[in-house]
Order: structure tokens, then C-alpha cells, then sequence
């Protein structure tokens, strides 16, 4: 934890990097990256959203409790989606029994 | 805020009145920030299910998300995003100015900051009205009289070019609106704060109603508002690649 | 007034279900004996005014809590993997039973055997022989429940789900909605009758002959126009359906689904949902045109199209699928 | 509650908080003492009004034809029971009464962190109350409790959104209670009072708040989601458009599952508070204890998919979600095996909570051990939707919840009200609930076996004869709660005048007068002994790891 209190030049430089950072993003999004396109965006947003909770929201420079409450709260919007995805993923793997799944024949 | 129980005293800590079941500043600064912190962890929850159900359309509809994500105007967004970022610096500089007890320029930067969440919400408007002036608006036609559904068939969109038919492109439109609009609401909830907090702030007597702490709070908010627009952006706007080779 | 304690034990899989209870139970009646036996005894004797030595010795406590964390732990584990097996078996319906199109709608139950006939609320079964269901809803969530086989399951509107179960005792058992649906959840209500083999069949020919959903089928198949792309070599280009069913089939975006009635089913209804790699997005949908009964015929009929024989029905071209390259595994 | 007219003979009291009696001081309080008295009403007449709609059910089900109320009446009447019993009983009660009254005395605070938020937290819950009420009055809603779409969002009536807005309100007041609790237990504690000297109540309310403010907002935008899609017509739940009703029900479970653990979990509290008291002992184990409250909390978040074994979910997911069910019945294993070594050695007196928390052990253990068969997906397929699932949940819920409730009113009734209740007569309505509850809720155990379906207005004969029991069973239950609320109005007026401390009990709440002044204590206190440090011969002193 960095303790010196933030100054008007560290906001700055982190506002300098969010605007570059919402370029980057919007450029790379005009070309087709098929499914690597999503993770890209959303590798971007995660740089932004650390950015903005570190120093904007003082999470670097408050107690340690703050970041426990910050975490403890994605943590369960992590919990949401991947117990309900793991519902959606599998729910097409179906039961059926082997003679079923043959491969059919290809072009 | 001043009620019976608040020990006032002088100067920059006149910006911060004790209230009575607290022993300290430190203790009482630190409950309201947690305090705050929490109040964020429910909204992430709230926006959080939202999320989700943009997940399940996107995992059970992906041609159908990449197709409608190009019929939002990319520039107003890309715009939108700046000026919200922007507006969070403005809020953070607001909140180091305040604690320095520089009240004048702190009220300055909060009203810079609430001007730009209104330059948000007129961006946002002039968008909902381009995009359901093209007949995006889920249920209903490019002139606002309703569609009759049998079962989300309506002529609209894309099947002119052969695209795929319409029904799922209304839950990504329908997606769309509930988000960003739940988002502009916040955004207005938050402006309305700013402005109420700029004007208290302008004459800094000790008595103040806008305490040091309701200040970061409402830093604490404005930051998450932006927070959560920093994800709704990739996730609505750049789901489909716009540039045709 | 009889009063039963268990329903009848009328299919294969209910005596399963039945020891497991009994394990279960046998589980509870220990740990009541294990926990409530011991306060009994402690709050008669410990009573207060009770001159009794209660000298305390502190030590014992961190073992004491491990064991009764591991027990319990085990035997949690212990049950959930007797469970697993049973309801891995539950849920997966052999590939040689008789498929009975079931359609649950707002207070009724609607059942169609593969030979036609149909039944409301009644459903005839032969005794010995694996029967799976194919069921869907037309407006809210039911579930098709038969106590006496242990084995229900919800029925979705739009989405397609199974149950199977093989009945072996004969007689009359009821059948009930298990998920609220309405002001009359409590009369979507009905008997399942069991029949030996010869007098089932017997059964079938009697009463109003109707046309096999197979048949009504490839009669809708047609009139909808599907054939005109997917049958022959016609202009559009898209997947033929001979051999469809149970295929791996890639999707765009590089994952695979097995064709499954939910697959087929979907694909009519939401065409871009799943769309299959190498194809443009281009099948109208026919949400709103097609109802519940012809959906399933239809989906019977693609099932008849060459499902396992190794030649074409006539006229139906051969079977065009993303190239044989992008093979996956089985699915797990 | 309001005047306390001082008897000619007793001496006037001196100042408390119950001293001030304008309707002003009341409906505009900051004191944790007394919005915990003003929750105490709220809960007390909604629980009245859940009682009234499950006697019209059980009365109706007395014939198998259902000839007291319609068909549509009878889905208004289970509805109506489960919504109130759920959101405006079974949430709010032990954490906003027993909770806003006794946490900040345990904790040697002056009052919660944010006393208005704790004022609105009441107003947001009367709100919510009065706005269901009205959905109610304006023809009541027949979707259940649990809502499920696309019943509840095309085919129910239209008061559907009424309905929804008003748990949508009352939410809010949950997640500012337990905003409240958790900041309260982290910076509100007095010098020397570490986390392993709390007493378990507070542990167990502040596992509580943790799911309260976790989880709650989920069940806020679903509701928000289930009231668009009914004014708009299209919605992400609606299988027309392509959306999936099996979606509603993984955000619903989400939330209701670690919500039927906010109901259990302060239950658990008053327990562990009773049990040491009347056992005159250390609790046993207890970093064991406190640690399992909180696995039970952050546990509970992630077993919400076995209530959809049947209902379409993959049944790989299936398996996850059952697992994951046994493992979160092992804390719950390790409270009760402590609750029965802490009686072990004690010397244990039967005073009506004595009595509320013994049937509590027994009747709560039966309930999870049902629950491990409803978490065995093989099983639950059969019992699924049946009278089995409703007897697990009613042994959990009020063998456990509301003994726990009673236990805790009679216990801290001295303390809250200055007056003692006469024992005997508690002691009779305790043994009364126990006969009553478990004649009423067994027999549904073995006719859900049978294949009873849940929410049947109309049933085939042979259940008859367990419908008769269970009615016969909720009348005695019904007897069972009306004589606390005889006797409790009684001693307002003419109960004994409580000492301080009159169950000799251990813990902070104890050290100030009953009732208590209106600032709990003259000055912070100091020294904090370990939590329950009752003096039993020859037992050397307790070295909590601190």
C-alpha cells in the first residue's frame, strides 16, 4: 500500500491513463478477433475499474478493511455467475447413452 | 450532518461534526466509509444480477448479439465514457480540495462534476432517441405504437438484409435499455447529490451541512457510477466488430 | 381409512429410491440418537441441585470437535455418492425405449404414443419395457409426477425435457402437476394404467386411428416448405437433416451440442440460436406459426430420417456437415 | 406498549429509555431499543396475519375436495402465508428485535453505527408491509411466494407488481439493518472486547447481516426484472423471446436460499446464549462455534441449485450443487454436537427459554437431517414439490426459528420490559408448541413421501387422514402462540419488577439496569471478561486464543 496520500498529479496521470486505456478499447474492437475479442474488452475494463478503485476510490489508501468489503463483494458477483454458468455449460452434455453420440459423417 | 448529538468544533475539522455514540473522529470517519463501502457492495450485487442476465443472452445468443451491438452509436458511446471518466477525476480532485479545506474550489469541482454528469444524461437521451427513432425499442415500432407480439416476431430489424430474424435482437435491445437506463438513474441520483453538496459547500462556516465525510461518500458513489459504466460500455457497445474489411 | 406409508414400488428404479430413503433414514434416527439421546441424559442428571461430580476436565476438546467434523463428513460424502449413482441412472434413458410425446397445458395433459393415438390426462403403459417421455409445456411450468415410480420432472414451455422409467407392476397409479401452474394446478391430475405387452398393442388399435407423429411429421415438413432447403440439391445451402439426430454437430464460434429433440426443437423455433459452422444465419423462424404438437411431430420425423440406419430415405440428400476434421470427443 | 403507569406501591423508576411516552419520541427515535420495540409490533401483527391465511389453508385441506375456500382463494391464502411469514416475519424477526435491542448492550456500545438508518430500516419495512397489505386487500396474488415466471409475469392477476414493489421496499430495510449490524460489530466494540470474547448472538448476527447485505440486492433486481417484463411485455425470463424461466429460478435461489440461513442463523444465536446460561457453563468449542456460523453464512451462497434438481437445471449441475449441500450441513452438525457437550457437566435449570431451547436442538437437528435427504438428488426427485419439502422447511423454520424467537422474548423480556413473566405459564406454552408443531408437521412428512403434491387445493382420499392430523396439530399450535401474548400483555401490568440481572446470566447486556437507560451505559465499560465465564467448581479459568 503506497502510503503517501494522493496528490492533483496522481489523479491526473491515472484519468491520462483511463482515457488511453477507453481508446485502446474502442480501437480494438472495430476488427473481428472472433472469441478473443470479449476477453480483450473485458481485460480493459478490469485495467480501468483497478485503476478507478485504487486511486480514485482511496482503496490503496484506506484500511485494510476496505479492500476486504471491495473483494468480498466481486467475489460474489463471482459466485452469481459461475454457479449459474456451470448450469448453462453443461446443461447440453447429454445424458444419452454412448451409441447415441457417434460422430456423423463429414462433408 | 448536525442533529442534537454533534460536538462541532472549529476550522477544516468544523467540516467534520462528531456525532454523540462515536468515541472518536478516526472511529466515526472510518465506520461511515465502510459503511459507504458496503452500501457499493450491494449495488455491485444489484447491477451484478443484471450482468448475469446479459451473460445468459450473450452465451445462448451470440451471432444475435454481435449483429444488434453494431446498431448502437459507437461515437456517442465512446463520448459518454469519456465524460464520465473525466467527471471522476473532477470528483476526485473535489474530494482532495475538500479535505485540504479549500471549500470554494472543492464546491467548484463538485458542480464541474455534476455538469458533466448532465452532459451524461443529454448524451444518453439524444442516443435512446436515435437508436428507437430506427425501431430498436423493443414491443414497439419506429413511431412508438406498440407491436403486437405473438411470440417476439416483429418485422423491424434485419431481416431485410438477410440477417437473423428478429426475436432475440428485442432481448439485447431490451437488455440494453434496462441496463443503461438503471445506469442514468443512478447517474441522476448521484447529480442531484453533487449539486445539492456544491451548494452547501460554497460558504464554508463551520456549521456546514455537507460534512467532510458526507463528501467522500458521495466521491465513493459518483466513482462506482462510473465503475459500473466502465463495464456496461465493452459489454453493449463492442460486442460486435464495426469495421467491415 | 388405510393408511400406507410408502407408495406402491411400480417401476424398476422405485426400489432404488426406496433403499436409498431408508439409508437416509437410517442416517437421521443415528444422528437424533447421537445428539438428542445424550441431552436427555445430560439435562436429567446435570439438573440442577443434582449432587453429581461435575469436575470438568478441559482437555479433549480439539480432538472431540475433529471427530465429529470427519463423521459427519464421510458419511455426507458417503450419501452423496449413493445418490449421484442412482440419479446418474435416472437421468439417462436407455436408447431403445418408447418415446410418448407428453404436452402439459394449463390444467391438462395432453399424451401421444408413437403409433398416434392420443390420450387427455391418461397414460396407458406396457408393463416390462423402458418408456421415456418427451415433454414440453404450452404456457407455464408443470411437472409430470408419478409417485408410485418415484419420478418426476418439470416441463418448460420452450424447452424440451425428458424422464424415462421402466413400469413393472400393472395396475392404476395417479399422476399429478408437482409444480404450481394456476387457479387449478390441483386438477391437472390423471392415472397412469400399467397393461401387460399383448394387451397394450391390443390397446393401441382400439379407437379412433390416428396418423403417426412421424407421418404428421413429414406432412407438416412439407407444407412448411423446410424441404425446400434442406432436401435435394436446392439453391439455399443448408445442413441437411438425413442422420441428424444424435449427431456432434460444430456451431459457430467453435463449440459443438449433440442434436438432441431439444437441439432439433430449438433449431425450428429459434434457428440463431445455435447455428451450425459454415452457415449463414439465414432460417426464418417459425415461433408463433408451428403449435406444440406439430413441433414434436416434426421433431419425430427428423428423428426418422436415417437415425442410425446407414442409408438415405429416398429423396433426402446425404448428410452435409462441417468437415470431418473439427472431430471432439464424445461428450463427457 | 405504552404507558408504564408506576404502581401505587413500587417505588417510581428512575429514568430509562421507555421513560419519554410522545407518539413524537417514538415514531422519530434514534434509540436502538426502541426501533427494536417498534419492529417487535410490526412483526407481531404480520405474524398474525400469516397465522390467519395458513388456518384458512389447513382448515380448508381438511376435505379432500377443499370445501371452505375456492380454488383461486385457497392459491391467495397460501401465498399470502408465505410471502408475509417469509419477508415480513421470519427475516426481520430475531435481527431487528431481538437484534437492534441486544446487540449494542452486548457489544458496550451506546447504539448502533447509524441510528437514523436504523429508524428508516423500520419505516422501509412498515412501507413495504403496507404496500403488500394493499396487494392483498386489492384482490391478492395467487403466484406462490416464490413468483416463478413465466406464471407470474403473463399469466397472473395484476397485482402481481404491487406485490413485488412491496418486497422490493421492505428489502431495502433488510440490507440497512444488516449494514447496520456489520459496521456496529467491527467499529462499535468497547476497549479490550476482541472478536473471540463476543458472545455467539453477535456472531451469528453479524454472519446474518453478512447474507443480509450479500444477498438481498440480488432479490431486488429480480423483482425489479419481474415488474418490467410485466409492464413492457418482453423480458429476459419470458421463453418467447428466447429468454429462460430456469434463469428466474438461479437468481431467486440465489437469494432465498442464504435468506432461509438468515432465518436460521440468529436462531442459533439465542440458542447458544440460552444453553450457557441455563447450563451455568462455557459454551464448548466455542471458536468452533463462532467459526461455524460464519462458514453457515458464506456456505450458504453456494448450494441455491438444489432446490432445481427437477426443474430442467443440467444434471451435472445437479451433482455440484448437491455436494455442495452435504458440505454445508457439517457447521450446522458441529453447533449442535457443541450445544450437547456444553449441557454436558452443567447444572441445568428448566426455565421457559431453557425449555424453547431444547426443543429447538431436537426439532432443528430433525429439520437438517431431512434437509440431507432432500439434498440427495436421487430422492429429492420423488419428493420434490411434495408435502416433504413443506414439513422440512416448517421444522427448520418454526421448530427452529420461532422456539429460538420465543426463547430469546422470554429470555431478554426482563431486560427489554422491566418486568417478569410468570414462568409457569411459559413453560406450558412451550410444552403446548412442542405437542402442537410436531402433530402438525409430521404427518406431512409421511404423506409427502407418499406423494402428496405441495400447494393442492383438492387431494385423492387416502391423505385425508394426514390433513386431518395436521389441522388437529396447527390448532394446538395455534393454542401454543396465543398464551405467550396472554401472559407477556399480563406483566406489563402486574408482572414482579426484574432485577438487573435476574437469570444470573454472564454477558455486558446484564451489567446495566432493566430496562435499561436511555444511553445503556454511564461510561464505556472496561475490563471485559471472557463471554460466559460461569464459575463451575475446579474448572480452571477459560483461555479463549484472543
Amino acid at each position: 500500500m503506497k502510503a503517501t496520500e494522493p496528490t492533483l498529479r496522481t489523479f491526473a496521470t491515472v484519468w491520462a491513463a483511463l482515457m488511453v486505456l477507453l481508446a485502446l478499447t474502442v480501437g480494438v474492437a472495430l476488427f473481428d478477433l472472433g472469441p478473443l475479442s470479449l476477453a480483450v474488452a473485458l481485460v480493459i475494463a478490469v485495467t480501468k475499474a483497478v485503476l478507478i478503485l485504487l486511486v480514485f476510490m482511496h482503496v490503496r489508501y484506506g484500511s485494510r478493511e476496505v479492500l476486504v468489503f471491495a473483494g468480498a463483494a466481486y467475489l460474489w458477483l463471482a459466485i452469481l455467475l459461475v454457479g449459474t454458468f456451470h448450469d448453462y455449460v453443461t446443461r447440453n452434455w447429454l445424458p444419452g447413452p454412448p451409441a447415441q453420440r457417434r460422430q456423423s459423417s463429414g462433408r | 450532518m448536525n442533529d442534537p448529538g454533534t460536538r462541532s468544533g472549529g476550522g477544516a475539522e468544523g467540516m467534520e461534526p462528531l456525532h454523540s455514540h462515536f468515541a472518536s473522529r478516526e472511529q466515526q470517519r472510518e465506520a461511515t466509509t465502510l459503511g459507504m463501502w458496503l452500501f457499493l457492495a450491494t449495488e455491485i450485487l444489484f447491477f451484478g444480477a443484471l450482468f448475469l442476465a446479459y451473460a445468459y443472452v450473450r452465451w445462448s445468443f451470440p451471432a444475435v448479439v454481435q449483429q444488434a451491438s453494431r446498431h448502437l452509436e459507437l461515437v456517442m458511446g465512446t463520448i459518454n465514457t469519456g465524460v464520465l471518466l473525466t467527471s471522476s477525476f473532477a470528483m476526485a480532485v473535489g474530494v482532495l480540495f475538500a479535505e485540504q479545506g479549500r471549500h470554494r474550489a472543492a464546491a467548484k469541482a463538485l458542480a464541474a462534476t455534476a455538469l458533466m454528469g448532465v452532459a451524461f444524461l443529454m448524451i444518453k437521451g439524444s442516443e435512446y432517441a436515435a437508436v428507437i427513432h430506427e425501431g430498436f425499442l423493443p414491443g414497439f415500432t419506429a413511431n412508438l405504437e406498440p407491436v403486437s407480439r405473438p411470440g417476439g416476431g416483429y418485422a423491424g430489424l434485419l431481416s431485410e438484409g438477410g440477417g437473423p430474424v428478429p426475436g432475440q435482437e428485442e432481448l439485447f435491445f431490451w437488455l440494453y435499455f434496462v441496463m443503461t437506463g438503471i445506469h442514468a438513474i443512478h447517474v441522476a441520483i448521484g447529480v442531484g447529490m453533487l449539486t445539492l453538496l456544491a451548494w452547501w459547500m460554497r460558504k464554508p462556516h463551520p456549521a456546514s451541512r455537507a460534512s467532510l465525510n458526507t463528501v467522500r461518500n458521495a466521491g465513493l458513489y459518483w466513482h462506482f457510477v462510473d465503475l459500473v459504466w466502465v463495464f456496461l460500455f465493452p459489454l453493449l457497445y463492442l460486442a460486435g466488430h464495426r469495421f467491415q474489411p | 381409512m388405510k393408511f400406507p406409508l410408502l407408495p406402491d414400488q411400480a417401476s424398476l428404479g422405485a426400489g432404488e429410491v426406496d433403499r436409498l430413503m431408508l439409508l437416509l433414514l437410517g442416517v437421521t434416527v443415528f444422528f437424533l440418537l447421537v445428539t438428542a439421546g445424550p441431552i436427555l441424559v445430560f439435562c436429567f442428571r446435570y439438573r440442577r441441585g443434582n449432587r453429581v461430580n461435575r469436575v470438568l476436565d478441559p482437555r479433549g476438546g480439539f480432538r472431540l470437535e475433529l471427530t465429529w467434523t470427519l463423521i459427519p463428513l464421510t458419511i455426507a460424502l458417503g450419501l452423496f455418492g449413493a445418490s449421484a449413482a442412482v440419479y446418474f441412472r435416472q437421468r439417462h434413458p436407455p436408447e431403445d425405449a418408447i418415446e410418448i410425446h407428453v404436452i402439459g397445458r394449463q390444467w391438462m395433459w395432453k399424451v401421444q404414443h408413437p403409433q398416434g393415438k392420443r390420450e387427455i390426462n391418461e397414460l396407458h403403459l406396457p408393463a416390462g419395457v423402458p418408456i421415456k417421455l418427451l415433454m414440453t409445456s404450452q404456457d407455464v411450468i408443470h411437472s409430470f409426477f408419478i409417485p408410485a415410480f418415484r419420478m418426476k420432472q418439470d416441463v418448460l414451455p420452450g424447452w424440451l425435457t425428458t424422464q424415462w422409467f421402466v413400469p413393472t407392476k400393472t395396475g392404476s397409479f395417479p399422476l399429478f402437476c408437482a409444480e404450481y401452474c394456476g387457479t387449478d394446478h390441483s386438477r391437472m391430475v390423471g392415472h397412469v394404467t400399467v397393461m401387460p405387452r399383448p394387451e397394450y398393442v391390443q390397446w393401441l388399435t382400439t379407437g379412433v386411428q390416428e396418423e403417426s407423429p412421424a407421418l404428421a411429421g413429414e406432412r407438416r415438413f412439407r407444407q412448411l416448405g423446410c424441404s425446400g432447403c434442406h432436401v435435394g440439391q436446392s439453391a439455399v445451402r443448408a445442413p441437411a437433416l438425413n442422420g441428424v439426430f444424435g449427431s456432434v454437430v460444430p456451431l459457430q464460434g467453435g463449440r459443438t451440442v449433440i442434436a438432441d429433440e431439444r437441439y432439433l426443437r430449438d433449431s425450428i423455433l429459434l434457428p440463431n440460436k445455435e447455428i451450425v459452422d459454415g452457415y449463414a444465419p439465414m432460417m426464418p423462424s417459425y415461433q408463433g406459426q408451428i403449435s406444440e404438437e406439430e413441433l414434436l411431430a416434426l421433431v419425430a420425423y427428423l428423428k426418422s430420417l436415417g437415425a442410425g440406419s446407414a442409408g438415405n430415405a429416398p429423396g433426402v440428400a446425404a448428410p452435409v456437415f462441417a468437415p470431418a476434421s473439427r472431430q471432439e470427443g464424445g461428450a463427457p | 406498549m405504552n404507558a408504564l403507569p408506576a404502581t401505587r406501591r413500587e417505588p417510581p423508576e428512575e429514568a430509562n429509555y421507555l421513560s419519554a411516552h410522545t407518539l413524537r419520541s417514538w415514531l422519530l427515535t434514534t434509540d436502538h431499543k426502541r426501533i427494536g420495540l417498534l419492529f417487535l409490533f410490526g412483526i407481531i401483527g404480520y405474524f398474525l396475519i400469516g397465522t390467519a391465511a395458513a388456518a384458512l389453508v389447513r382448515l380448508d385441506l381438511v376435505t379432500p375436495q377443499g370445501d371452505l375456500l375456492s380454488a383461486e382463494m385457497y392459491n391467495r391464502m397460501f401465498t399470502l402465508h408465505g410471502v408475509v411469514m417469509v419477508w415480513f416475519f421470519l427475516i426481520p424477526s430475531i435481527p431487528s428485535v431481538l437484534g437492534n435491542f441486544v446487540l449494542p448492550l452486548m457489544i458496550g456500545a451506546r447504539d448502533v453505527a447509524f441510528p437514523r438508518l436504523n429508524l428508516l430500516s423500520w419505516y422501509l419495512f412498515m412501507i413495504g408491509g403496507g404496500v403488500t397489505l394493499y396487494a392483498i386487500l386489492a384482490g391478492g396474488v395467487d403466484t406462490g411466494w416464490t413468483f416463478y415466471t413465466p406464471y407470474s409475469t403473463t399469466y397472473a392477476n395484476p397485482q402481481v407488481v404491487t406485490m413485488v414493489a412491496g418486497i422490493f421496499i421492505n428489502g431495502f430495510s433488510s440490507i440497512l439493518t444488516g449494514l447496520n449490524f456489520i459496521i456496529t460489530t467491527h467499529k462499535l466494540r468497547a476497549p479490550g472486547l476482541t472478536w473471540f470474547r463476543l458472545p455467539l448472538f453477535v456472531w451469528t448476527l453479524y454472519a446474518t447481516a453478512l447474507i443480509l447485505v450479500l444477498a438481498t440486492p440480488v432479490l431486488a433486481m429480480l423483482l425489479l426484472l419481474v415488474a418490467v417484463e410485466r409492464f413492457w411485455g418482453i423480458g429476459v425470463f419470458d421463453p418467447a423471446q428466447g429468454g429462460d424461466p430456469i434463469l428466474f429460478q438461479h437468481l431467486f435461489w440465489f437469494y432465498s436460499h442464504p435468506a432461509v440461513y438468515i432465518m436460521i442463523l440468529p436462531g442459533m444465536g439465542v440458542v447458544s446464549e440460552l444453553v450457557t446460561c441455563f447450563a451455568r457453563k462455557r459454551l464448548f468449542g466455542y471458536p468452533f462455534v463462532a467459526g461455524a456460523s460464519v462458514a453457515i453464512a458464506v456456505l450458504g451462497f453456494l448450494v441455491w441449485g438444489h432446490h432445481m434438481f427437477v426443474s430442467g437445471q443440467s444434471i451435472y449441475s445437479g451433482f455440484v450443487f448437491s455436494l455442495l449441500s452435504y458440505m454445508v450441513a457439517i457447521p450446522s452438525a458441529i453447533k449442535v454436537f457443541n450445544w450437547t457437550a456444553t449441557l454436558y457437566k452443567g447444572s441445568i435449570s428448566f426455565e421457559t427459554p431453557m425449555l424453547y431451547a431444547i426443543g429447538f436442538i431436537g426439532l432443528f437437528t430433525a429439520g437438517g437431517l431431512t434437509g440431507l435427504m432432500l439434498a440427495a438428488t436421487a430422492v429429492d426427485v420423488h419428493v420434490s414439490d411434495t408435502y416433504f419439502v413443506v414439513a422440512h422447511f416448517h421444522y427448520i423454520m418454526v421448530g427452529g426459528m420461532v422456539l429460538a424467537f420465543m426463547g430469546g422474548l422470554h429470555y431478554w423480556w426482563p431486560k427489554i420490559t422491566g418486568r417478569m413473566y410468570p414462568d409457569l405459564a411459559g413453560r406450558l406454552a412451550a410444552v403446548v408448541t412442542f405437542i402442537g408443531f410436531n402433530l402438525t408437521f409430521f404427518p406431512q412428512f409421511v404423506m409427502g413421501y407418499l406423494g402428496m403434491p405441495r400447494r393442492y387445493h383438492s387431494y385423492p382420499e387416502e391423505f385425508q387422514f394426514y390433513h386431518i392430523l395436521s389441522t388437529a396439530g396447527a390448532s394446538i399450535l395455534g393454542v401454543g402462540y396465543l398464551l405467550p401474548v396472554v401472559y407477556f400483555l399480563w406483566s406489563l401490568k402486574r408482572g414482579k419488577r426484574a432485577p438487573a440481572n435476574p437469570w444470573d446470566a454472564r454477558g455486558l447486556e446484564w451489567t446495566v439496569a432493566s430496562p435499561p437507560p436511555t444511553h445503556n451505559f454511564h461510561d464505556i465499560p472496561e475490563g471485559i471478561r471472557p463471554p460466559y465465564d460461569y464459575p463451575t467448581p475446579a474448572t480452571p479459568p477459560f483461555t479463549s486464543p484472543s
